[in-house]
């Protein structure tokens, strides 16, 4: 599904952020990827839905070069993926009904396919009664859980969570954690880059552990903090 | 693209012309005011020419008489001249009337010291065949008590000649309008998108082509554009009534009032400013699409 | 306010301009654009009423002598005007010379059949008291050989009947655009604000005050309006080169250009464009600070 | 401090974010604020900085009534507190040194002051290497310390976090949270809205917990989760 070889990515202020990276991720699995803030965790997955290119290296992801795709091949990668920015990046001027509609007829879907999915994701995140709010109407963990709901109405086959958890209660986040598990076991890998100790250390799932930018530890079942041995 | 993604694109234009007032507003006043000035100039460059379209009618054939032949006399050639072949009308112009007629158009001669009338009596000539004007102005110059004889050849020439300077001058002008206009309503265009690059950027990051981000801008643009024309349609009535009260008394501004209809002019600055709108909100876009 | 923070708001304004090359150019290019057009019509308007004003200087006294009187004989009586009281010159103006003159001006006076110079030998005579004018006409009335004198006022209340009314067309000209080039330029800077809501926003909850927020905002309108009005000038200089240059053949432009120096039109200018950038940003900005 | 009388709060829309809160905090006090997502704790900080205004009832803060405080005095009341948003508020356009420079310019800080104050507060959360960068240069984790730098820039009196530990990992929270407690040693009032169980658990501090807008505990020593007794 996801294979990166040798990945390089500097910035164009010249910071490095990801050192020679080499990852694969297999169709169907769930992978946390910690390490400690600017290691490098939001570069990677940038990298995925060709946000920033690597400036050495080849990325492949779902049989694809990504690393050198037209920039017109782009938009259809996306359309297979469902993201949860850690910035949410709702649209400012678009309701939350509007924001997940969005998102659909990008990728073609039918006026009634629309409002159905939308329904079951809104119920999905708890924001039924959200729908004609505005991001800037709603609470942090609203706008986050509204990113997640946006993120899955695609029923993507690929989905990546930049820490989609970071300004949810504990209880929420176990159950979006327990949704994106669902989601996983319905047959989509999901990468989830995530700060949450806690949720990591209870999902048992492969962690890959990034730190200024290398590589430094990737293993299956894994917590949070390496364990000492 | 399905029907209904169209559909749904328009529709996207029209929620983000309502969610953004001030945006819309601004753009839009700025196109109808740059239009208005197009207009304007287009107006009077069109009414320029069209009051010298209406000189060039006026001169067919010009028989003056001798100064010794009076108005008795001029009529009698004024009758025989009626009588020849492919003549529409000899019409008699008497001296009086028409030095009252030039001191009217010429306010100046007055001051230049004439002490009596110089002009002789003539007599207007129309023909049917305009191609038979020369030979006809040849017979006519045979005549007893005809001193000269204008066929309309020069003064045609003289105001074709001015005609094409005015023309020249008002289209220049028009261009520089044109562009002027097409850059300042780019440049709206331009800062509404920069307000919205973010937006724009998010689109494109849930798998949006840059069509699929270009379109309702570009409707947006149309949309603007025709309303913007229409308001300076509107502006343009209003100021024309305003300024034909006011400057009514002037008797060389009548003169330059065009003819064209109003829907002419209505359908003119709407095909403009939808043409404007849509190219200016496509060139902008591109730099937001890039990345 | 001390002034190591007036300072740091005049460096805010300059980093902000940097920040954002877009909507500065976009700015900036509107009003220059905006205040070319209006420069421009300030320019023709003041062409005119100066072609205008130099028509007055030109009478004084005029007197035409009878048609009889030949050029010798006028020249005689120049001389004799010329001795007299209050009078700074009396130069004979031929009729043949007047004449040409007339025809070079009025070119359709010769399309009207004339058959002879119907002008008499006229003096010009300047006074050096204007006050003495009417005095002096009345003598110059009751010499030998004088048919008519005109002591240059009713020629003044036409030319200035005329002047009044081109001052008006133009001034209300000048206003309509003015007022066009301010609100095209204010839109374009609410604009620039309206992409920067979030940072005023934000501004305001780290607890600037309305002013701190303002003043930077406001530096920023004046640069884009002193730079635009530099803009709008060499467009002017460039256009002005252009169409002296292609327009020269044409007679009547030449008494057409003004003669305001470029010195002054540049400081207009700039004046105008830092009033109409500072009083735009300073209006506009109002709606962003309200909470 | 801080007083809270019968504040009700009722937005646009009309959803109702607060419900007859009262509430009281002492000068030197440390409290967290803790709720599940859209339960009113951003709209409870809001209240205390005036970008929202009560719909009834009175909020003063250090013995001025901010419900029904003139606009031009609010800048003077804002620039005693420091404030860190949920959702950072950076100014885009300035990089992270001239996002500091810009709160401390606005009480009249002097040039020399600024420096060193910068320096000082980019030292304390670790930024001193990223002062050149632009909010958008910056990854999620950087951004919030920014944020948190820019809040104690200026000394304040009273420091407001929303949710200040979101996008770090628990070392990096942590210290923050070290800091934030020398701070309130120091004499300043903190108040920290928080979903992070493990940190509030472990401060042992006043736990303020709102529900649906009603405030449901309010224990001294207090823990994420209220212990069922
Ligand atoms: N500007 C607004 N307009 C309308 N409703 C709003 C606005 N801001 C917040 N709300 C609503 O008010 C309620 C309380 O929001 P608030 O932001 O205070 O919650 P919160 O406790 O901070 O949640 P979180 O932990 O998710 O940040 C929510 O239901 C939210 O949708
Ligand atoms: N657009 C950018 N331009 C320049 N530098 C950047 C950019 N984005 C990130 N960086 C830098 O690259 C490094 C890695 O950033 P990244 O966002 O990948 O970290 P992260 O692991 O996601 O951190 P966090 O947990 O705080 O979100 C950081 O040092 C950051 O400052
Ligand atoms: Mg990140
Ligand atoms: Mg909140």
């Amino acid at each position: 599904m996801i294979h990166l070889t040798d990945v390089f990515v500097e910035y164009d202020n010249g910071v490095r952020a990801l050192n020679g990276l080499n990852l694969s991720v297999d169709k169907g699995e769930f992978a946390f990827v910690v390490g400690s803030t600017g290691s490098g965790k939001s570069t990677f997955l940038r990298l995925l839905y060709r946000e920033v290119a690597p400036s050495e290296g080849s990325v492949v992801v779902n049989g694809e070069d990504v690393a050198n795709m037209k920039p017109a091949d782009v938009p259809y990668l996306r359309r297979k993926l469902g993201i949860v920015f850690q910035d949410f990046k709702l649209l400012p001027q678009k309701n939350l009904w509007e924001n997940l509609a969005f998102a659909l007829r990008v990728i073609g879907a039918s006026p009634r396919d629309i409002r159905r999915r939308i329904g079951d994701a809104l119920a999905l995140v708890g924001l039924t009664h959200r729908c004609d709010s505005f991001p800037h109407q709603m609470s942090g963990g609203e706008q986050q859980r509204a990113a997640i709901a946006r993120a899955l109405v695609n029923n993507p086959t690929l989905l990546i969570a930049d820490e989609p958890t970071g300004n949810l209660d504990p209880d929420t986040s176990w159950e979006i954690m327990q949704l994106l598990d669902q989601i996983n076991i319905r047959g989509a890998t999901v990468l989830v880059a995530t700060h949450d100790s806690q949720i990591v250390d209870r999902m048992k799932k492969r962690v890959i552990q990034l730190d200024s930018g290398y590589l430094i530890r990737d293993e299956n079942k894994g917590t949070y903090q390496q364990i000492e041995s | 693209m399905n029907l209904s993604s169209v559909d749904f694109l328009i529709q996207e234009a029209f929620t983000g012309i309502k969610r953004n007032g001030l945006m819309a507003f601004a753009s839009i006043s700025t196109i109808a005011l740059s239009l208005g000035i197009l207009g304007t100039f287009v107006l009077v460059a069109l009414g320029a020419n069209h009051f010298m379209a209406s000189q060039i009618g006026k001169f067919e054939i010009a028989v003056y008489m001798n100064e010794k032949i009076d108005l008795t006399q001029t009529q009698a050639a004024a009758d025989k001249i009626g009588k020849m072949p492919n003549v529409a009308s000899a019409v008699v112009l008497s001296k009086e009337e028409e030095w009252a007629q030039f001191k009217r158009t010429n306010p100046n001669i007055e001051s230049a010291g004439l002490q009596h009338n110089p002009l002789p009596h003539s007599i207007d000539v129309r023909v049917t065949d305009a191609s038979q004007t020369t030979s006809m102005a040849n017979k006519i110059r045979l005549m007893d008590g005809v001193n000269t004889v204008r066929d309309g050849r020069e003064e045609l020439r003289r105001v074709m000649a001015l005609a094409r300077v005015v023309r020249g001058v008002s289209a220049a002008g028009v261009i520089v309008l044109l562009v002027t206009a097409t850059f300042i309503i780019s440049n709206a265009i331009k800062l509404t998108l920069y307000a919205r690059r973010r937006e724009i950027r998010i689109m494109k990051l849930v798998g949006a082509t840059n069509w699929f981000v270009r379109v309702p801008l570009i409707v947006e643009g149309v949309v603007f554009g025709a309303i913007g024309a229409i308001a300076a349609w509107l502006l343009l009535k209003l100021g024309g009534v305003y300024v034909a009260q006011t400057v009514e008394k002037l008797p060389f501004m009548a003169q330059f009032s065009s003819d064209i209809p109003s829907s002419v002019l209505a359908l003119g600055l709407i095909i403009v400013g939808i043409a404007i709108g849509a190219a200016g909100s496509f060139v902008s876009i591109r730099r937001f699409l890039r990345d």
